[in-house]
């Protein structure tokens, strides 16, 4: 398969939707909802099959070889058809960061392991939940040979109930510089407990004591684990940019349905200059949404200077997301207010997504610094 | 011309109004045995649930439903609600607007806003709010002796719970095409008794409480030739009548404000229609103009940004406080700006309705402003705490998770009872004077 | 005339309202625009003869004892009818600080003076211009018997071109606390520049070279001028923002008879659902601005405390304005960016106040200040 | 579902265009090429008017004016205006999309795009700028071989200036109810000529730079009882024809951007009109399709914004400087980000426009996100400067009061050429394909 090309792509994305239209009633956010895994293990095998969390690891570690881009647009679908997934947790969060920054031991094993359906995640507790390069609330004890016994809690671990081994940033001892560490699911003193949260994506709280973690698992060097967290971080961020593209863009299509078919005063509400104007205010939202989050992630892709590109995209997606739920629920009124309607699952994702890898505020403030104000 | 002369009354009102906001000393010794009452007569045991989604209802304080707590299945609880309601009642404080005779305290607006005010900060449960802030007035205004006897003490004493059923699932914002129907059966027709009946037919949506209501008032469709404004009758209808189901309605955040009513064959006195038959749609627009929004909401507001101040302060603020603040101060000190202009507004439009003022449309702006705030409010909240907003369960969580709730139940306050679109056209139309569409 | 009753509040404003309309064309802001004055002379000698000046000033001194509230309903009525007006600067900005603070003589030889017409105004030069209690780029030298020598640039002085007395913050040497001095017209050393601004009033650039000013001046104490800074900022806020409420009332009034009466589609524009809600977001504006801006004028003339009241008006009525004055021009389109209409000059007092006393963030900063952020 | 198929074939368009933000080597060379253009054959005597006003035309760059410049009073900028005309004519680029035929380069949009990009930057006028981007595509698709003959070169070679006549005193948003009339005369009635004519008889308003045009394109009714659609025609008219007075109109700042046009029994030869008789108006909307504002507007914007970060942080910027930065800096990172936006936008049209692509309506929302951008730019700017923004004066000003200028200049960015409420229209109908109302 060459991915290389833009037609390919174009018809990754359409199998994709086409999968996960079907699926949706299955796999979708409302019906896994109550489900202990939180997604769709059958699903999960489906789009292993298909190479999804294959399709952007190298090939020399049995992936597909595909730009990160490719990856974003998988994640564009997982959102526009709200579909929970580990997808973007475990390469974008882990795997890719693994294959950038670890042993070439430590990739071996994990991402041929990924590409047949391991799933990974990210935990990552900074203090205030800041995004951050620097400071862990978790800490990683030296304890003879090069290895560590890890300590304390992160909250907002996701899918860390059925994630195979977690990509974890811990402080050494009292030194703010990150250590990127690969913990096994299986490691004891490890402690994984789901939180009611107000999104459709699963979230733990991992709780750490005095958990064994051998030197071999160390990703990239000790102390350097700044590197590994940016890397995550902004490939996180990006690929969760796209999945509220798709959110948005799946909830401008469903308003604009809505409001050529609902009547009020003898005809379509969307005929009302205020739905109009409402209409047209979610189209500016989500155009620029796509755009900004596709300059990102093609600069991600082709590893250029990103960092603007990036929380630029997040601050605009993050409230111009929330912007568009808002809207959508003045057009639909009282229905859309319902626990029948599919409306408050994108409603719910865009309000935990604006708040992953940092909220508009903290982008925006990146972006000032960055400019030097 | 007719409209400017009634802006510039209005606005001489306004001045009149704004140039003394100090309270007299009998409003303040009023204010003050209202506190000494809810210290005194507040049912220790009836605390809030920490588990509630909060009310719909503007007048509602987060923890209670009354409608729902007195028929609990919990004994003390419902001993409780019902406690709190008897001692409201004494005072006339349940529809305090209402006449002394009909179990009123005959109270101003002036007054009326205090006690609200006081209960508000005080955080005790409001009893019976749709029926006395609703229906009550509606009743004084429209109903004829019979209909106030029979059921204006029963409101005023806690024990009769009504609902309000006027959207249908095809008439939202456009509420007059609504098609439940009611046909009027010549006496000996009907199996029931000897009185003449109408006989209704059709489904309510949205309607708040419904399932924990006695009465429903309800509009119908009595005309169905007549232009859609001129066939509706405005009924009273007893909620154990046969052939009416209620069914719950569960909303985005796990909650039952209100139910969908289904009315098949249901048989209703004609002595129980309020006002004159096919000019219900005109009691109505009356008993949506009776405000509720003014002071309720804006004390609320307050007190939970009050409490978000004190949290940010606070040991376990800082630990959940996002790390940069600088934009989080602008907006709390925003909302706190706004907060005191809707206080200063819901203080106007009572102290105008107290001087007798013709209604101008400063309530309309109030509740308008109001629920665009309640949106502005949850979301500075919820950015406060960064990351941890997104904690659903209260457990753990910062003020006890109340601004993550609290965003999903602003979602509902551009929408219910007229979403804020349909309230800036009647701004503009009735109150400002500009043309219909 | 006794002051204390509403009904005479509403006479007053009655009245003030049928003179300006009269006056519109002679001493509105276009009319006077080009006049060296800034305003018409005429129209002053009219309302000192109706007692404007003195309505407020204490009755000791000529005045007519009335409370701060009155004033402000003069200047609601010069903001509707956009009539630059020296009586804010005057009364607000200068008499009634002098009246509070300041000697009995300076009192009795400029606060009878004010009464019969003659003008004052402010001078407050602070870094940034920052509307704080210290900190002035005016420097008063003590230069033997209490006197002082002064000398500095200050920017934004209204109607200096006419004043006849200016109320000057100064610092004495390097001490930050401000001192005030009471400057007559024709001190040697003193300068005037008419500077070319936004707004319709006129604004000067005022220099002090070497200027002697008697101890006598003084106002208050030698470094106890903070508080009467305090004072002038605090009156001059409140009835700026009174200005401003008149203002938009004027501009929310305009423009519902325009959307009446303009036809576009076969119907009035104020029948489509776009202009309807942009004229009811301008009834929100304006009816804030006035509940806000008559609650902090009452505070300041109870004397109570008043700072988040002021604050909270200024930075509301602010925003609001422009607001009203920006979607005005949506409603108006393209005949409201000629000169030829009136909506333009509110515009300018919109913007040009706006900034006055600080501007909106500025005063929500002191709020967030004031409740302890 | 016709439309829905539309949406995700234009979807699938942007994903194409989303996956390379690269420039070809080509394009790159290309840059190159036009930077160099410019640094050799701008006029140096050319340079920006200090007391100049902005332009209202959204390709235009400050301190010039183009057409008034050619005709200036100060024989060396009207020698320089004119000399850099035809340094670009040269190589076909005042109308570089036109084919090399008429004078015009026959560019990609993408090349297009970088040329005006560059000229942007470089901060040197626009020539031509009505002619070349609305009348000459116009031409190219519904004029006629002899129209295109006789105006396309004159406006590629900047010969010819044109003004654009379409709205009129009771004709703004509701351009379609126009009322110039158009009378057709037999070619005996008409004194002039053998040829056939209109007789125009009207008003247009609004008209951009028309005292500086030498002719103009206009819309009049030809059938008065036609639906007010398709009663309209599509005239070229020769500005210096007897009948017609030009009158520039003032504006709020002082500046005369536009004129009114009274045309009195102007003769205009029935061999002017563009298109069929009574379909202009299908014309005219094909006219106003050409996009102009997109790249432009965008390229100012970014270039104030990089002066004002920079004024900020010099000595004189920290004098004016407002004392209490942190809003003023989050929102300028702000405006960055949707600068950004726009320009990737703006990119994304020109890229689909090579491809051949169906225009969608990211054009159109590019041009109401700019207006709207250009609002909040000229508010931050001033904010940056607290009282100091109030300085309508270059002279001892921030950044030359360029921020008080531009509050002013952006009050017209949402109104002329269409308002952004009617821009949201065409956006929800045309683009979203909501039903019209």
């Amino acid at each position: 398969m060459n991915l290389t090309s833009t037609e390919d792509q174009r018809h990754i994305q359409a199998a994709a939707a086409e999968l996960l239209a079907a699926r949706r009633m299955t796999a979708g956010a409302r019906a896994v909802r109550e489900e202990p895994e939180g997604h769709s293990p059958e699903l999960w095998k489906e789009m292993t099959a298909l190479g999804w969390p294959a399709l952007v690891l190298p090939e020399e570690h049995g992936g597909l070889g595909a730009g990160f881009t490719d990856l974003c647009l998988l994640c564009e679908e997982l959102g526009r058809h709200q579909i929970p997934s580990p997808l973007l947790a475990t390469v974008a969060c882990a795997a890719l960061p693994l294959a950038r920054h670890g042993s070439a031991q430590l990739c071996a094993q994990w991402l041929g392991a990924v590409a047949e359906g391991r799933t990974l995640t990210y935990v990552r507790a900074a203090p205030h939940g800041h995004w951050g390069t620097a400071g862990s609330t978790l800490t990683a004890t030296p304890s003879g040979r090069g290895g560590f016994r890890l300590d304390g809690t992160a909250l907002f671990v996701p899918y860390a109930g059925t994630a195979d081994a977690m990509l974890v940033m811990a402080q050494v001892g009292d030194r703010t510089e990150l250590t990127a560490l690969l913990v096994e699911a299986g490691t004891p003193g490890l402690h994984r407990h789901r939180l009611d949260v107000v999104g459709n994506t699963p979230e733990y709280r991992v709780a750490f004591t005095d958990a064994p973690v051998p030197a071999s698992r160390v990703v990239g060097t000790v102390g350097g684990g700044g590197a590994v967290a940016a890397t995550a971080a902004a490939l996180g961020t990006a690929a969760t940019c796209a999945e509220m593209v798709g959110g948005a863009q799946g909830v401008l299509d469903m308003t604009v349905a809505y409001a050529t078919t609902r009547e009020q005063f003898g005809r379509p509400i969307g005929s009302f200059q205020a739905v109009q104007q409402h209409c047209a205010d979610m189209a500016v939202d989500v155009l620029g949404a796509r755009v900004s989050t596709y300059e990102a992630a093609w600069r991600l892709t082709r590893d250029l200077p990103a960092e603007l590109a990036v929380s630029g995209a997040k601050a605009w997606v993050s409230e111009r997301y929330e912007r568009v739920c808002a809207l959508a629920h003045q057009v639909h009124g009282a229905i859309g207010f319902t626990a029948e309607h599919d409306l408050p699952f994108f409603t719910r994702h865009a309000t935990a997504a604006a708040l992953s890898f940092g909220d508009a505020d903290h982008h925006t403030g990146r972006v000032a610094e960055a400019l030097g104000l | 011309m007719n409209r400017e002369e009634n802006v510039n009354r209005e606005e001489a009102m306004d001045r009149e109004e704004a140039m003394d906001w100090e309270e007299t000393a009998q409003e303040r010794e009023f204010r003050q045995e209202v506190r000494a009452f809810v210290r005194d007569r507040f049912p220790a045991c009836y605390r809030p649930d920490p588990e509630a989604e909060h009310s719909l209802e503007p007048e509602d304080v987060w923890g209670y439903d009354w409608p729902a707590d007195r028929r609990s299945a919990d004994p003390e609880r419902r001993a409780a609600a019902r406690a709190w309601a008897a001692a409201l009642a004494e005072r006339g404080w349940i529809a305090p607007h209402l006449p002394v005779a009909y179990g009123g305290a005959g109270l101003s607006p002036m007054r009326e806003f205090i006690l609200r005010e006081e209960m508000m900060r005080a955080e005790v449960p409001t009893v019976n709010g749709i029926g006395a802030m609703l229906l009550g007035p509606t009743l004084v205004e429209y109903g004829n002796d019979e209909q106030r006897a029979a059921h204006l003490p029963g409101i005023a004493r806690g024990e009769t719970v009504w609902a309000q059923g006027f959207s249908e699932p095809d008439a939202g914002s456009d509420l007059a095409s609504l098609r439940t129907t009611a046909v009027r059966e010549p006496a000996e027709a009907s199996d029931a008794a000897d009185a003449e009946v109408y006989r209704v037919n059709g489904q309510k949506v949205w309607t708040s409480s419904a399932q924990h209501a006695d009465w429903l008032f309800v509009l119908v469709r009595t005309d169905p030739r007549a232009p859609k404004h001129k066939g509706i009758s405005f009924l009273l209808i007893d909620a154990t009548s046969p052939g009416i189901t209620i069914r719950p309605l569960r909303d985005m955040r796990g909650a039952d404000p209100f139910a969908e009513i289904h009315f098949d064959d249901v048989r209703v006195p004609v002595a129980n229609r309020v006002g004159e038959e096919n000019r219900g749609w005109y009691v109505a627009m009356a008993a949506l103009g009776f405000e509720r929004a003014g002071i309720g909401a804006t004390i609320k507001f307050e007190r939970v940004l009050e409490r978000l101040i004190t949290s940010l302060r606070s040991a376990q603020g800082q630990d959940f406080r996002r790390a940069d603040t600088a934009v989080l101060r602008h907006e709390i000190a925003q909302r706190h700006i706004e907060l005191r202009v809707q206080y200063a507004m819901a203080r106007l439009t009572a102290s105008r309705q107290t001087a007798g003022a013709v209604p101008g449309y400063e309530a309309s702006v109030s509740q308008l402003l109001g629920a665009e705030l309640h949106q502005r409010l949850a979301r500075t909240g919820a950015k406060a705490f960064g990351p941890y907003a997104q904690l659903w369960q209260r457990d753990g969580a910062p003020m006890d998770a109340a601004f993550a709730h609290m965003r999903f139940d602003a979602v509902a306050a551009t929408l219910l009872g007229g979403t804020t679109e349909i309230q800036r056209s009647v701004i503009a139309t009735r109150g400002l004077g500009l043309p219909r569409s």
